[in-house]
């Protein structure tokens, strides 16, 4: 452990697949960063949380459904409550719906299908949150998406989320309602995001632009530290 | 020991049983002169399985043996789990192909998720992380809705696998054609990086150590699979139902996780995956490479379904399994490690020093039989070759079309020319931060070194179209293809792996092409300096409607000293481009040639290997000095479809001036190999043109990149949007 | 011993893209008299308690807890005695 | 008009891995006297036909044709007059 370095966790599921790729982005902007299996609660000394992407318990039954009940996950509202952020990204976007932290749900992607490309998103104004904090609105992002199940809903329509929405789809690939491609808490330290910002964290790879939620939720930690 | 009294068989009993599960006469001598007394009825279903054409090789082990092998980069060669390079920085690179073809008829989904799923565990049993798989796909044009259905489910299942399992697809081959209506072909590879020190084998070694089966339980599912994908499939596969496999790509990924976190300190002494054949193939092979024998006990094996037989357990393919030797003493540590991760384990018999297997169930000893003898011991065959190949049908005469720009339009919406985005949209390609160039966005895939700027170039390529004229030619094509898409992305071809998918070598014809088949791919080989690592043979491809082309599949790696310089595939405005190789309109073997005459096929021409050789490093040369913006070789289409799907990927025209030709159709749309089309920045023209020079490749300074149409002088002028619309196609 | 059949499908009202891709699909190999309503999903399970009503119980906790999206799914039980 | 309820599920002795990833997380969350025998999908679809007969020799078609993969699944039908 390197002394000193806010402190990132990874939670791994059973079928987590995104574990490493999460887990690489923290330290690149400067974590450091420990994984953790789902089936224990969490360790209290970590200034952010990841939910990583893809399949755990296979996405059986519904993406998200079976993962949401790890002790891991009964551990976050505790987590928030004492001014951690928490990440979950595509498969951790849909734990975080199913497990209550945030509202909403995320269906089956219109028109049907697991789909896998380079998308351009927008970032639009939101409620303040230390994800978004380096961000200017009206940038365009270039990430990857690779799911089933991103088509967000949420039964009151789109005034429910209102001023919850940081980044939107130029072209909408899933039916998400309002175009929504991420979602914050009402106190927008909880992001969920269903395309791959920690997949477009290496220009060599086609994008960086991802890096910046990553480097500003360091920022805020930092600052917080201090 | 001796056999339990059920199993024991009469001298007409072992014929009678052996003729029904495909055991040849011959064959049967050498088992009861190998063992010395009669075989029992579970001993003959485990030969009948590890004999067959897919575990023993026993009709092409003598040709492949002629392959070279010999590298200074090999560090596991063909016989282990993957092959193996060695890629500096302290990293290995294992890979390997496989093909699922028959069990693809059958169940298109599951068929080829399952075969996935084979290929990674054996990038795993290496030791390995896996970081890619791409995949080639032959099918029946895709106008009938039983072939949308099967090129659906196939599709559909090689993404389930791979997406749930979390490894990037990152390219492929889809080919469209009459020849494998009734016998499709899915061949899938998969490469994954592990530390140089720390690959695996496939051997069991010391005298009381555990053998420990992982993962999955096991229950009756495609049970002989081995020996079924060694016969032709007849017009009737409802019968065989029963067989079909279910892959789980969630266990998949827990079995990886266990399996690479389990080390030699924690008592690891082999492994290996449980493949064709199952637990036998896993057992005996292992024994056999450890020249050990192994006391099991087939009642500790973890069944689905209560009550299964001896043989139905031995030969059981279900998926999602491993098997290993445990070092003695450290087993219930190791049990705890895997049943941490979710699986399956448990401890089912002890290494032995007696060189035999010897298998109970209920007490009763059910099979025990030399290790050596079943993998391994399974005669050679040498089928009759005919002398002479029939001659291709030739081209009958036809004109040149007067509208070349309307026939390349037609031409690139053709099923199998058109982007085949339908196909790779439905696979992750970027999972695991590896990809740095994925499917449609280079010649070649590019993937990162982990911990550096440096990359593996991969490739895969098919031809059967070319072989159905020539098998010779046709191989060595398919590898030249390989070297030239790695050099398109600045990548020397350092190794491959090859598929071969072949019709029944029982008849002398296909016999014959096998052995050129095998000819063209060594031959090709050498003379590039490439060995092979390890590949995979599936014969008796065949159907009602005969059998499929031969079709080598050659997957191919390159390395690439810098990501900093790293071309696309698609033009961009403002660069010089250059034809690189010959312009030459004479007829050809085609793409173009068998659309024309519907199904006519013309000369292959002759792959010109030292040609390919200057090309390949004319591109390497000049891709490291930063030189190419954007590089395509010529290949299915010839060089028009190539420049034009560059402008429709790139959404950017050109306007250029080629020689004159006698036939301007055959010089655009005939398929000459050594040859390419680079973009260059204007800047570095004359540098490119002088090195061109220097590696002693014909080259023609032929114009400039930019606008919105593709004009070629005296010959095309087509607005990129129209490219653009028929590259999107119809056909998938 | 109680057998459980569980059906688990969309709330009325909510979009079901899936549905309407069989509907399409059975639609395009001829069949035009029908209209899908919707696809969901169907679990079985054997429960160990004695009585039919601790095994619903059980299984609507089951649902609440994590069988069934309120939000998007509505479910059906079947329990049937195994005796 | 006629209301046709499939259900698809595997066939016995074929390989399950949804039931058993469903029943290994129900079992970690506390539920431990259950076995899940198999999950399916289920469709719900209304037939413009007169006859239950017709209704269901229409479902049967469509099953073997595209709604049932008869090599791993098994379904059953529930048809009712719509009246
Ligand atoms: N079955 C497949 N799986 C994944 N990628 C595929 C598949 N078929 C084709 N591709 C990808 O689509 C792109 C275009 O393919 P193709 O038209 O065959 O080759 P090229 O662009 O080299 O002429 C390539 O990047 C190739 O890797
Ligand atoms: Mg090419």
């Amino acid at each position: 452990m390197s002394a000193g370095r806010p402190v990132a966790t990874v939670v791994v599921f059973p079928g987590s697949n995104g574990d490493r790729d999460l887990f690489e982005t923290f330290e690149r902007v400067g974590f450091s960063c420990r994984y953790h299996p789902s089936d224990r609660p969490l360790s209290g000394d970590s200034a952010v949380v990841g939910l990583p992407g893809g399949f755990s318990y296979g996405d059986y039954w519904r993406a998200g459904m079976l993962a949401s009940q790890a002790p891991a996950v009964a551990d976050l509202p505790r987590h928030v409550e004492q001014g951690g952020l928490v990440i979950g990204i595509c498969n951790g976007f849909q734990i975080l719906v199913e497990a209550g932290l945030l509202p909403g749900a995320l269906s089956y992607n219109d028109p049907p299908g697991f789909r896998h490309r380079w998308l351009t998103l927008k970032v639009q104004s939101a409620c303040p949150s230390p994800w978004f904090a380096a961000a200017a609105i009206g940038d365009r992002w270039r990430l990857p998406m690779a799911h089933g199940e991103g088509n967000y809903f949420h039964p009151d329509g789109a005034q429910a989320i209102q001023g919850r929405v940081p980044l939107v789809y130029d072209q909408n690939p899933n039916g998400s309602l309002a175009d929504a491609a991420a979602l914050l808490d009402a106190t927008g330290r909880v992001l969920g995001v269903m395309p791959h910002p920690e997949r477009a964290s290496d220009p060599d790879l086609g994008s960086g632009d991802g890096l910046q939620l990553f480097r500003a939720a360091f920022a805020a930690v930092r600052r917080d530290a201090l | 020991m001796s056999l339990s009294a059920v199993e024991v068989l009469s001298a007409d009993g072992v014929r009678s049983v052996a003729a029904s599960m495909g055991l040849l006469p011959t064959e049967v001598d050498a088992i009861v002169q190998g063992l010395g007394r009669l075989p029992g009825k579970t001993e003959l279903v485990v030969f009948a399985g590890m004999w067959s054409e897919h575990c023993s090789y026993k009709s092409t082990k003598t040709m492949l043996a002629t392959l070279p092998r010999e590298g200074a980069r090999v560090l596991a060669g063909p016989g282990s789990h993957a092959g193996a390079i060695d890629i500096g920085d302290g990293w290995a690179f294992a890979f390997k192909v496989e093909s699922h073809n028959h069990p693809s008829a059958v169940e298109p989904f599951q068929g080829a998720a399952t075969g996935v799923g084979g290929i990674l565990r054996d990038v795993i049993a290496q030791g390995a992380r896996p970081c890619a798989v791409m995949d080639s796909l032959c099918f029946g044009m895709p106008d009938s809705p039983r072939m949308r259905h099967l090129v659906d489910g196939v599709v559909a299942g090689i993404a389930g696998y791979g997406n749930a399992f979390g490894v990037p697809n990152v390219g492929g081959r889809t080919v469209y054609d009459p020849g494998y209506e009734g016998n499709p072909l899915v061949n899938a590879l998969a490469a994954g990086f592990v530390r140089a020190g720390e690959m695996r084998l496939g051997v069991a070694s010391g005298a009381g150590n555990a053998v420990v089966y992982v993962g999955a339980t096991t229950g009756r599912d495609g049970i002989l699979g081995a020996a079924f994908a060694s016969e032709e499939l007849g017009a009737d596969n409802t019968a065989r139902r029963t067989h079909v496999q279910v892959g789980d790509p969630f266990t998949g990924k827990k079995l990886m996780e266990a399996c690479l976190s389990f080390t030699p300190e924690a008592g690891l002494c082999g492994c290996q995956d449980m493949g064709a054949c199952g637990l036998s193939c896993g057992l005996f092979e292992m024994a056999a490479a450890g020249q050990v024998g192994m006391d099991i006990d087939l009642g500790a094996i973890p069944l689905r379904e209560a009550d299964m037989s001896g043989h139905e357990i031995l030969l059981s393919e279900s998926q999602e399994r491993f098997l290993f030797v445990v070092r003695q003493g450290a087993e219930a540590q190791a049990l705890a490690h895997f049943r941490r991760h979710g699986l399956h384990a448990a401890v089912c018999g002890r290494v032995t020093e007696s060189g035999r297997v010897c298998a109970r169930l209920h007490g009763e000893v059910v099979v025990d039989l030399p290790a050596a003898l079943v993998a391994g011991g399974a005669p050679l065959i040498r089928w009759p070759q005919s002398a002479a190949l029939p001659l291709p049908r030739p081209y009958p005469e036809f004109g040149a079309p007067t509208d070349l720009g309307a026939t390349l339009l037609a031409l690139l919406g053709q099923p199998g020319l058109c982007d085949p985005v339908g196909v790779y949209d439905h696979y992750d390609q970027t999972v695991g931060n590896r990809t740095v160039r994925g499917p449609g966005q280079a010649e070649a895939a590019v993937l990162k070194v982990p911990g550096t700027r440096r990359g593996v170039a991969l490739t895969v390529t098919s031809r059967g179209d070319l072989l159905r004229a020539d098998p010779y030619a046709g191989a060595q094509a398919t590898v030249a293809a390989a070297c030239r898409n790695l050099a398109c992305v600045g990548a020397a071809l350092v190794a491959v792996t090859d598929g071969i998918n072949h019709g029944s070598p029982r008849d002398p014809v296909e016999c014959r092409r096998l052995a050129e088949v095998i000819r063209g791919l060594g031959d090709a080989l050498r003379a590039l300096r490439v060995p092979v690592t390890g590949g995979n043979v599936s014969l008796y491809n065949e159907s009602p409607h005969g059998a499929i082309p031969p079709t080598p599949m050659v997957g191919g790696v390159g390395l690439v000293d810098s990501l900093e310089r790293l071309p696309t595939a698609a033009l961009a405005p403002g660069h010089t481009l250059f034809l690189l190789g010959l312009w030459v309109g004479e007829p050809s073997a085609s793409f173009y040639g068998g659309w024309r005459t519907k199904g006519a096929v013309g000369p292959v021409a002759q792959v010109d290997l030292a040609a390919e050789t200057k090309l390949a490093a004319l591109l390497v040369a000049e891709v490291e000095r930063g030189h190419v913006a954007a590089a395509k070789d010529g290949g299915k289409g010839g060089l028009g479809v190539a420049l034009a799907k560059m402008c429709a990927r790139g959404g950017c025209g050109a306007d250029l001036e080629l020689p004159a030709v006698a036939r301007r159709d055959w010089a655009l749309f005939g398929e000459r190999p050594a040859s390419a089309w680079v973009s260059v920045p204007a800047a570095h023209a004359a540098a490119f043109r002088e090195s061109a020079e220097h590696h002693g490749v014909p080259w023609v300074q032929a114009g400039v990149s930019g606008g919105d149409v593709l004009h070629i002088r005296d010959l095309l002028e087509v607005r990129v949007a129209a490219l653009a619309a028929a590259f999107a196609g119809g056909g998938g | 011993m109680h057998r459980v059949d569980l059906i688990v499908r969309p709330r009325t009202g909510v979009r079901d893209p899936q549905g309407d891709a069989v509907e399409e699909a059975l639609r395009g190999i001829g069949y035009d008299r029908l209209k899908v309503h919707c696809v969901g999903r169907f679990l079985r399970m054997d429960l160990d308690v004695p009585t039919e009503a601790e095994a619903r119980r059980l299984a609507d906790e089951m649902c609440k807890r994590l069988l069934v999206n309120p939000n998007l799914e509505t479910y059906d039980l079947k329990i049937e005695s195994l005796g």
